[in-house]
C-alpha cells in the first residue's frame, strides 16, 4: 500500500510533465494542422541554453527564463523560416520537414556539446517528503506538480478569457472566416507555434532534472509518450491532454513498479493500439457530426 | 462619388478560363445593388476576389479610391471591407457571444466592443436568447443572422452578401432582407447583394446587375429590372 | 515479361560488381542491398498512399527476427538453400503478419496518428525484445552461410554473402515493382489522389490502404533477413528510431514513390556515414569524435529539409527532370459540393 | 427535342420512395421520391441547396438515409459505394474529383482495374472510350493539366467507360460554353438511346429542356413539381421556387 501510494504520486508529478507536453503537441497542432515530431528537439535546444545560462549566472531562475525564451524563438523562426513556405494540402510535407529537424538539430547539438549526459541540478530536494511513514512526494515533485498546474491554467485563461485566446481559437477552428472578420491569421499561426515550443520547453526543463542528464536525446521519450497522450486524448483536446496525460503518467509509473522499467512503453503502445482501434480520433474526440 | 468600385477585374482559377472576364462596376455610396445570375456566373467569385481570398488576374478592386489589389484580406477588411460568405461560415465551435466578439475586435476595444455587441443582439432579437450556445447548434437562419450581425458589427463601408437566402425558409428569407434593407437605409452602408433569390434580391435593391460567363450583361435600376421578361429568360431559361 | 528481364539483367549487374570491391565494401553493398528492399516498400507506401510509416525498422527486425526462429529451425537438418528459403519465409511471415496488423490499424488512422503509432512501435522494441522471447538486447543469433565449395576457391565470404543479399533483394523488390506498375499501383494512387471518386471507381480505400501496408512490409522484412545474413545476427539496437528515420530519409531522397530513386538513398544513407566517418578521422580527435556518427545525420536532416521545400519529387525527379509529385492544379469552384465533401468523406 | 417517349421496361432501372436525409438535425431531404426507366433521361432541377447533390450521395451510399428506399433494378441499392459499379451504375461528381496527378488514360483504367481478364483488353477499353469523347489524343498527359472542359470531358469518360446502365451526371454542363454544351448533349442523347438510364442534376436550363425526357423540381428538400419540360416550366410553384420572395415590410 506505501508502495502504492508512493508509486501513484510519483505517477502524478511524470503525468503532469507528460500533459504539459502533450498540451504543447495540442497547441501546434491546432494552430497549424502538423505532428511536430521536432518537439522533442526544438525543446531539447531550449534546455541546452538553460543549462549554458545557469552554469554561466549560477542561478537556476535565470536560466528556466532564458530556455522558456529561447523555446519560444525557436518555433516562431521555424514556423516562419520552414514551415509556412510549405504547401498545405497534405500533412506529409510538414510531417518530413519535421523529421528533417529532428536529425539536424540532435546532431548538430551532439557536434557542439558530446553525447554525453549532463547532469541537471534540481532547485529543490528530491528527498521524499514522509507522511505517518509513507513516502510521498519530493518537494521537487511538488514544484513541477504546481508549475505545471500554473501554466495549464494560464493557457487556458489565455485561450477562454483573452480576446488574443479568441483570436487563437477562431484562426484555428476557421482560418478562412477569421481573415474576413481583420484576424491576422499568419501572425496566430507564428503565435500558436510560440507558445507550443515554449511549453514544450518547460516540460523539458522540468524533466531533465530527474533522469540521468541534458543529452541530445533527452526528451525522445517524453515526446513519444506526450504523443501517445495527444493520441489518446485526441489531438484537438486540450483537455484530452490534461486527462490522458495524467493518466498515462500514472500507467506507467505503476508498472515500472510493479512489473519492471521496460515493461512501461509496451504498455503505453497497447493503450494506444487499443483507443486508436475502438475511438479513431482519440477519448475526447468532438462530436463529428458537426457541420449541418 | 463612388465608394466601391471593380476595374477592369479578371478572375480564374488554375489555366481554366476566366470566371470574371474584364469586369467594371460601380457602387455609389450608400446604394444597395443586387447581383444576380445564374449558378456559375461567377457571383461568388466576384466577392471573394473582392475580398482577396481568390487572386486577381489583373485589373483593380478600389475602396474610397485606394486600390486594395495588393492588400491581404485581413487588412482590407480593416479597410472597412464586410464579406459574409455563402451560408455556414458560423464558427462552429465558438459561441454565438464569441462570434460577435471576435467580428468587432479590431474595430472596437474595451467598453465600445461590449456596445457593439450589445448592438448586435438589438438588431437580431433571436441572437440575443442565444447568447452562450455554440455555434454548431444554431439553426439554419440563426447561423445566418449571426453572420450578418457578425459583419455589422464591425461597422463596415461596404457590406458583400453572398446567397443569405440559401437553403433557408421563405419566412426567415424576408426577414433577413427586411432587416437588411433597414440596416443599410439606416446607416447608409453599401451593399452588393449575390443572389439567386431574385425578387428579394430586388425587392430591397436599388440597383440590379446581371452577370453570366463573368461579364455584367445588364445594369438598370431594381424596378425596371424586375419587370423585364428577359431577365426572366436570362436567368431561368424559359 | 521485360520486367523480370530488366530485373535479371540489374541483378546480374549488382553481381558482377561485387568483383570489383573490397569485401568491406561488398559487405556495405550487403547492407545497402537489405536497407534497399525495405526502402522500396517504404517509398510505394509514401509515394503512393501518402501514409507515412516512420516504424519500417520495427518491420525489418520482425523479419530479422523471423528469419532467424525459421532458419535456425531447421539449420542442423536442412542442406543451405532450403535454410535460407525456410528463413525467408519465416522473414515473410513475422513482417506480413505485423504489416497486415499496422495496415488494418492504417485503413482506420488519419495521417498523423498512424504516424504516432507506428512511431510509439520504434520506441517499443527493445522493450519488446526484452519481453518477448527475442533474446533482450544481445538479440538472436541467424544461421551462417560459408561459400559453397565450387565458389570458395574464387570469392570470399563477404563477396557471397553480397550475391545473396542481391538476390533476396532482388526477389523482394521486384513484384513490388509489378505490384506498383499494375493494377494495385493505380488504385493506391487513385485512392491518394480522390478517395471518393475512387469508392465510385468500385476501389475500397480500406481494402487499399491495408493491402499497401501489407505489400510495403513484406520487402522491408526481407531486407531485415539480408541484414541478418550479412551479420549473422538480430538484435533491437540496429533497428531504432535513428535507423527508421534513415530509411525516411533515404525514401524521401530517392523521391516518394520510386523504385530508383530508393536504390539511390539505400546506397547514400550507407555509404555516406561511412565517407563522412572517414573524412572526421582526419581532423583533430577531439572534434571528429563528435561529428562521427553525428556530421552525416545533420547533413541528411539538411538535405530532407531542402528537398522537401524545394522539389517535393526528390532527387530521381532531377535525375529524370520530371516532378512526381508536382503541385495539383486547384480549380475547384466553391460549390454545394465542397461544402458537402465534409459530410461524404466519412 | 426529344419527344418520343423511350421504351420502358416494367421495372423502373433507378426507384427513390419517400427518400429521407437529415445532416445534424437540419432536413436535408425529405420523401423524395421518383423514377428513372431505361433509355430514359430525366432532370434533377432546383434552387442551390434544394438538396439535388444529396439525392445523389443517397444513391451512391455516400450519405446514409433516414429513411426511404432507393432501388436499382428493382433490388436494394449497394450499401456501400465501391459495389456500385458491380451493380451498374456510375456517376460524375460536381467537383470532378479526377485523379490529377494521373495520366488521362490512367483515369479511365481506374474503374476497370475491378475487371479481369488481360491488361492489354483494359487499355483498349479505356482508349475506346476516351476517343468516344475526343480525349485519344490527350491519353498521357497528367490530368491535372487539361483545360477545364476536357477535364470535364474526361470525368464523364470516367464513368462511362464500364457502359453502366445507370448514369448519374452531377452538374454535367457547369462551367461549359455553347459548343462543348451541344456536344454533351448529343453525348447524353447517345447514351440514353443506348438503352441507359440518365439522371442529371443541371442548372443550366436550357441543356435541361434540351436532352430531358422528364424534369424533377427541388425545393427545401421536397419534390415540388415533376412531368414533361413543357409541364414543369408553366407550374407556378417552380417559378415561385426559382425567383423567390420579396422582403418582409
Amino acid at each position: 500500500m506505501d508502495r502504492f501510494v508512493f508509486l501513484l504520486s510519483t505517477g502524478l508529478a511524470r503525468g503532469a510533465v507528460l500533459a504539459l507536453f502533450a498540451l504543447s503537441l495540442v497547441i501546434v497542432w491546432r494552430a497549424a494542422r502538423v505532428v511536430n515530431f521536432a518537439q522533442a528537439a526544438m525543446a531539447v535546444v531550449a534546455v541546452y541554453a538553460a543549462f549554458a545560462l545557469t552554469a554561466a549566472s549560477g542561478s537556476y531562475w535565470l536560466g528556466l527564463a532564458g530556455g522558456l525564451a529561447i523555446g519560444a524563438l525557436l518555433g516562431a523562426a521555424v514556423e516562419r523560416g520552414l514551415m509556412r513556405r510549405l504547401p498545405h494540402l497534405t500533412p506529409l510535407p510538414g510531417m518530413i520537414v519535421a523529421i528533417g529537424l529532428v536529425m539536424v538539430l540532435q546532431s548538430g547539438l551532439a557536434i557542439a556539446f558530446g553525447p554525453e549526459h549532463r547532469p541537471m541540478r534540481p532547485p529543490f530536494s528530491e528527498r521524499p517528503f514522509v507522511i505517518g511513514g509513507v513516502p510521498v512526494l519530493s518537494p521537487y515533485e511538488l514544484f513541477v506538480l504546481v508549475t505545471a498546474a500554473a501554466v495549464m491554467g494560464a493557457l487556458a485563461l489565455l485561450f477562454t478569457r483573452t480576446s488574443l485566446g479568441l483570436r487563437l481559437r477562431a484562426a484555428a477552428f476557421a482560418p478562412e472566416t477569421s481573415r474576413l472578420l481583420g484576424v491576422r491569421v499568419p501572425r496566430m499561426v507564428t503565435l500558436g507555434w510560440t507558445l507550443s515550443v515554449a511549453t514544450a520547453a518547460l516540460a523539458a526543463l522540468l524533466l531533465v532534472p530527474t533522469e540521468l542528464g541534458l543529452n541530445p536525446h533527452a526528451a525522445d521519450l517524453l515526446f513519444v509518450n506526450a504523443f501517445a497522450v495527444a493520441v489518446v486524448g485526441g489531438l484537438d483536446s486540450p483537455l484530452g491532454a490534461l486527462a490522458a496525460g495524467i493518466g498515462v503518467g500514472v500507467l506507467s509509473g505503476l508498472v515500472t513498479g510493479y512489473v519492471s522499467a521496460s515493461a512501461a512503453p509496451l504498455a503505453v503502445l497497447a493503450l494506444l493500439m487499443v483507443v486508436l482501434l475502438l475511438r479513431p480520433g482519440g477519448l475526447f474526440a468532438p462530436k463529428e457530426a458537426r457541420r449541418a | 462619388m463612388s465608394t466601391f468600385a471593380f476595374h477592369e477585374l479578371t478572375v480564374g482559377y488554375g489555366d481554366g478560363a476566366p470566371v470574371i472576364a474584364g469586369l467594371s462596376l460601380e457602387i455609389p455610396d450608400g446604394a444597395v445593388v443586387a447581383l444576380l445570375g445564374a449558378n456559375g456566373a461567377g457571383k461568388t467569385t466576384l466577392l471573394r476576389a473582392a475580398c482577396g481570398l481568390v487572386p486577381a488576374r489583373g485589373g483593380r478592386v478600389l475602396l474610397d479610391g485606394e486600390d486594395l489589389s495588393g492588400l491581404s484580406t485581413e487588412d482590407r477588411v480593416r479597410r472597412g471591407l464586410a464579406l459574409v460568405p455563402e451560408g455556414r461560415s458560423v464558427v462552429a465551435e465558438l459561441t454565438v457571444e464569441e462570434n460577435l466578439r471576435l467580428g468587432a475586435l479590431w474595430r472596437h476595444r474595451g467598453p465600445a466592443r461590449t456596445r457593439a455587441v450589445e448592438a448586435a443582439y438589438e438588431l437580431f432579437e433571436p441572437l440575443a436568447r442565444r447568447r452562450g450556445a455554440a455555434g454548431h447548434t444554431l439553426s439554419g437562419g440563426e447561423r445566418q443572422m449571426l453572420a450578418l450581425a457578425r459583419a455589422l458589427v464591425a461597422d463596415p463601408t461596404v457590406l458583400l452578401l453572398d446567397e443569405p437566402s440559401l437553403g433557408l425558409a421563405p419566412l426567415v428569407v424576408s426577414q433577413l432582407l427586411g432587416v437588411l434593407r433597414d440596416t443599410a437605409e439606416r446607416t447608409g452602408l453599401t451593399v452588393l447583394l449575390a443572389e439567386q433569390n431574385v425578387t428579394g434580391a430586388l425587392s430591397v435593391a436599388d440597383r440590379g446587375v446581371v452577370l453570366s460567363l463573368g461579364e455584367a450583361v445588364a445594369d438598370r435600376p431594381a424596378a425596371s429590372l424586375a419587370a423585364d421578361p428577359a431577365l426572366r429568360h436570362a436567368y431561368l431559361g424559359f | 515479361m521485360r520486367l523480370t528481364l530488366r530485373a535479371a539483367l540489374i541483378t546480374l549487374a549488382a553481381i558482377a560488381a561485387t568483383f570489383g570491391l573490397d569485401p568491406f565494401r561488398n559487405y556495405q553493398l550487403a547492407t545497402a542491398a537489405g536497407v534497399f528492399a525495405a526502402v522500396a516498400g517504404l517509398t510505394v507506401l509514401v509515394g503512393l498512399t501518402g501514409q507515412l510509416s516512420l516504424g519500417h525498422a520495427v518491420l525489418m527486425a520482425a523479419g530479422g527476427y523471423g528469419y532467424a526462429a525459421a532458419a535456425t529451425a531447421v539449420e542442423e537438418t536442412a542442406p543451405w538453400p532450403l535454410v535460407l528459403l525456410t528463413g525467408l519465409g519465416g522473414a515473410a511471415a513475422a513482417s506480413g503478419v505485423l504489416g497486415l496488423l499496422l495496415g488494418l490499424a492504417a485503413a482506420r488512422l488519419r495521417g498523423p496518428y498512424l504516424a504516432g503509432l507506428t512511431l510509439a512501435l520504434v520506441i517499443a522494441l527493445p522493450s519488446a525484445a526484452n519481453v518477448l522471447p527475442l533474446g533482450g538486447e544481445q538479440g538472436r543469433p541467424a544461421p551462417f552461410f560459408p561459400v559453397p565449395e565450387a565458389l570458395s576457391a574464387l570469392i570470399a565470404v563477404e563477396q557471397w554473402h553480397a550475391w545473396l543479399a542481391i538476390a533476396v533483394s532482388a526477389a523482394a523488390v521486384t513484384p513490388l515493382v509489378a505490384l506498383r506498375s499494375g493494377r494495385a499501383g493505380l488504385r493506391m494512387r487513385a485512392v491518394l489522389g480522390d478517395e471518393t471518386a475512387a469508392r465510385l471507381s468500385g476501389v475500397d480505400p480500406a481494402l487499399v490502404k491495408t493491402g499497401a501496408f501489407l505489400a510495403s512490409a513484406i520487402p522491408a522484412g526481407l531486407g531485415g533477413a539480408v541484414l541478418a545474413i550479412a551479420t549473422q545476427q538480430v538484435a533491437p539496437g540496429g533497428y531504432g528510431l535513428a535507423f527508421s528515420l534513415l530509411l525516411v530519409v533515404a525514401a524521401v531522397i530517392g523521391g516518394l514513390g520510386s523504385i530508383g530513386g530508393a536504390a539511390i538513398g539505400s546506397v547514400l544513407v550507407v555509404a555516406l556515414p561511412w565517407l563522412v566517418d572517414t573524412a572526421a578521422e582526419a581532423v583533430p580527435a577531439d572534434l571528429g569524435q563528435r561529428l562521427t556518427g553525428n556530421l552525416a545525420v545533420l547533413l541528411f536532416g539538411a538535405v530532407v529539409i531542402a528537398v522537401t521545400l524545394a522539389r517535393p519529387g526528390g532527387i530521381a525527379s532531377l535525375l529524370t527532370g520530371r516532378t512526381r509529385t508536382g503541385k495539383p492544379i486547384k480549380d475547384r469552384i466553391p460549390s454545394e459540393d465542397a461544402a458537402l465533401s465534409t459530410n461524404t468523406e466519412r | 427535342m426529344t419527344t418520343t417517349t423511350p421504351p420502358r421496361s416494367a421495372v423502373p432501372r433507378l426507384e427513390v420512395t419517400g427518400l429521407e436525409v437529415a445532416f445534424g438535425g437540419l432536413t436535408a431531404l425529405d420523401g423524395v421520391s421518383f423514377a428513372v426507366g431505361d433509355g430514359e433521361t430525366v432532370a434533377l432541377i432546383g434552387p442551390n441547396g434544394a438538396g439535388k447533390t444529396t439525392v445523389f450521395n443517397a444513391v451512391c451510399a455516400l450519405v446514409r438515409p433516414r429513411a426511404g428506399s432507393v432501388r436499382i433494378a428493382g433490388r436494394s441499392a449497394p450499401p456501400r459505394p465501391t459495389r456500385l459499379l458491380a451493380a451498374g451504375v456510375a456517376r460524375t461528381l460536381q467537383g470532378l474529383g479526377l485523379f490529377e496527378r494521373m495520366t488521362v488514360l490512367e483515369n479511365v483504367l481506374v474503374p476497370l482495374s475491378s475487371l479481369g481478364g488481360p491488361a492489354a483488353r483494359r487499355t483498349e477499353r479505356a482508349l475506346a472510350a476516351l476517343a468516344e469523347l475526343g480525349l485519344a489524343e490527350a491519353a498521357d498527359r497528367p490530368a491535372g493539366t487539361l483545360p477545364y472542359p476536357e477535364r470535364k470531358r474526361l470525368a464523364l469518360a470516367r464513368a462511362l467507360v464500364t457502359e453502366p446502365s445507370l448514369l448519374l451526371l452531377d452538374e454535367p454542363a457547369g462551367g461549359l460554353g455553347e459548343a462543348d454544351i451541344a456536344a454533351l448533349a448529343a453525348t447524353v442523347r447517345a447514351v440514353a438511346g443506348a438503352g441507359c438510364a440518365v439522371l442529371l442534376v443541371e442548372h443550366h436550363v436550357d441543356f435541361v429542356m434540351d436532352v430531358a425526357d422528364r424534369v424533377v423540381v427541388l425545393d427545401f428538400g421536397k419534390v415540388i413539381a415533376s412531368g414533361e419540360p413543357d409541364e414543369v416550366r408553366s407550374d407556378p410553384a417552380v417559378e415561385e421556387a426559382y425567383l423567390g420572395l420579396e422582403a418582409a415590410p
